[in-house]
């Protein structure tokens, strides 16, 4: 199912769209403590752009931005970004994800540790939240490249 | 006697020394020729590789420059907040998708007239409001009433548009307007469904084509190659 | 909290969970359940969880159609039963 | 004023039921995608509407947004599907 789009308006539409879907997902993702919003939202809308740049594009203008190996490098590294402040403030003597511990190391006040603690999780979240749907994306979409198809089994 | 055949044939051994000596020389002339030709043209290949190379990274550094602007203008309008800390968020999150997609935005344009080119697009959208609106009039006129008047035909014509990003332009400013749809777009030709005789006129005329090649500095031309009958499509349809 | 509002939606959510499951079209089911999704998120938004809205308008609308497209396409498209 | 904007978001709902009976009811998948695609444009205008009465526009300014930018990715991706199957 992915290959290039050959209409004309679809392949401009999504070139001009793709850009502006991320910079509004990273939006979603930084304001997530103000506005309705966090990393699950943000993440799946950056997965959305790729899906988009998936379908009109073709396979290989995506997989040179998301390939597979870098989907599951970029997950794992979201949930270590998740896990390790929450050990770190683990580690600096408070419970786990007590984010007010973090001003020690940051030499801020407890509020604003919160906040910045809040945000890297949030970044975290959605850097695993956007490589697991990329993944799972390409798993449902490419698997009819392989010669045997499941519709031969009817 | 055998004294002269021996002199002789030294002679004849030297003459064919001689003449190899020649082709030899002339050989090995041609081989240098051939190389400093080589080397030489192998230094203007690395030279026009590096220019082009420089300029490629020089056009794909402004290409990221430009997306980072238009994408902080963006990010700008949705966050309103203008203190250090977002702002610096906002750079980096913009650049790193300028980085990421910098041959998307600016795929094929000619940099230079981008000012130009947006001016001309906002003066244009009043006009394409107007028509929109007698549109709905006169589709709105057509429809409500009691015979329902209509007279549905594919139109085809070829355009003078050179750019996708005008031939877009031009197919969402005809789907917008009630009672055309740009079914498809093939190597240049438009294939557009028009819900009545005037639509399609007013189609024909090529007003808005001339216009929408006005805004991307594009020849102006346009002609009807056929009009097919749509007719008997919607018959086979509605039985 | 509106009441008009409420009792209309609650009325297309019905009318949508209704034909997307008795429908035989598989992927005439994803489609209605595309349209479920988005009186859902009017529903959540009337319901003032403006998080829960949100959550359902992108996950519905940006992956959870294109996700199950591609799981009919890998299977038949009509229901046997 | 909240009066005007309730009557004006029914009137609304009453233009999403006809592109809803289309779409529960309609013939073929293209009546529905097209169905679809209208209750789609129409629920981000509900949603701007309700911002209004609940006087707090910032808030679902950000979800129809969302609907703005997505809205057309299911379609694109079934108008493939129909494509390459060749249904169409």
């Amino acid at each position: 199912m992915i290959q290039e789009s050959d209409d004309v308006i679809v392949k401009a539409v999504a070139r001009l769209l793709v850009p502006f879907i991320v910079v509004y997902a990273l939006y979603v993702v930084m304001h997530g403590h103000y506005s309705p919003g966090g990393g699950f939202q943000g993440g799946v809308i950056l997965a959305a752009s790729f899906v988009l740049l998936g379908v009109s594009h073709g396979l290989e203008k995506t997989r040179r931005r998301m390939s597979e190996k870098a989907a599951r490098v970029v997950s794992s590294i979201g949930v270590l970004l998740y896990g390790g402040i929450g050990a770190l403030c683990l580690i600096l003597g408070g419970n786990y994800l007590d984010y007010a511990k973090l001003g020690k190391i940051l030499r801020v006040t407890p509020a604003e540790a919160r906040s910045l603690g809040i945000l890297g999780v949030e970044i975290g979240v959605a850097l695993a939240v956007m490589a697991v749907m990329c993944t799972v994306f390409f798993a449902i979409f490419t698997a009819e490249e392989s010669p045997e198809d499941y519709r031969s089994v009817e | 006697m055998e004294v002269t055949l021996l002199l002789e044939s030294t002679d004849n051994a030297f003459r064919v020394m001689e003449r190899a000596r020649e082709h030899a020389v002339g050989l090995l002339d041609t081989a240098v020729q051939f190389t400093a030709e080589q080397t030489r043209f192998r230094q203007e290949k690395r030279g026009q590789l590096l220019f082009t190379g420089t300029q490629k990274r020089k056009t794909q550094f402004q290409n990221i420059v430009g997306t980072t602007i238009i994408l902080l203008a963006f990010w700008m309008l949705l966050s309103g907040k203008f203190d250090a800390f977002h702002l610096t968020l906002g750079v980096i999150c913009c650049a790193l998708t300028a980085y990421l997609f910098h041959d998307l935005l600016f795929a094929n344009v000619r940099v230079g007239d981008m000012r130009v080119i947006a001016a001309r697009f906002i003066a244009y959208i009043p006009w394409l409001i107007e028509q929109i609106i007698l549109a709905n009039i006169h589709v709105a006129s057509l429809v409500l009433r009691r015979k329902m008047p209509i007279d549905p035909q594919i139109v085809k014509f070829k355009t003078k548009l050179e750019t996708d990003i005008s031939c877009v332009t031009l197919a969402n400013s005809i789907t917008l307007t009630p009672g055309t749809i740009t079914m498809d777009i093939k190597d240049g030709v438009f294939y557009v469904h028009a819900l009545s005789q005037k639509v399609a006129n007013e189609l024909n005329a090529g007003d808005m084509e001339d216009r929408v090649a006005h805004i991307f500095m594009e020849a102006d031309h346009l002609y009807v190659e056929d009009v097919l009958d749509a007719a008997r499509i919607y018959q086979t349809l509605r039985t | 909290m509106i009441l008009p509002f409420d009792l209309i939606l609650v009325l297309f959510v019905y009318i949508c969970a209704i034909a997307a499951i008795t429908i035989k079209d598989l992927l005439s089911a994803v489609v209605i359940l595309g349209a479920y999704s988005f009186f859902m998120c009017l529903l959540w938004t009337q319901m003032a969880a403006i998080d829960v809205a949100f959550t359902e308008a992108s996950v519905s609308a940006g992956i959870g159609t294109v996700l199950m497209i591609g799981a009919v396409s890998k299977t038949k498209r009509r229901s046997n039963d | 004023m909240t009066q005007f904007f309730v009557i004006i978001g029914v009137g609304m709902c009453v233009l999403v039921l006809l592109c809803l009976y289309r779409a529960t009811f309609g013939p073929t998948i293209l009546n529905r995608a097209a169905g679809i695609s209208a209750i789609g444009t129409k629920t981000l205008i509900i949603l701007l509407l309700m911002g209004v009465i609940y006087d707090r526009i910032d808030m679902f300014i950000d979800i129809s947004m969302v609907y703005a930018l997505l809205n057309f990715i299911g379609t694109v991706v079934l108008a493939k599907y129909l494509e390459r199957s060749g249904e169409v």
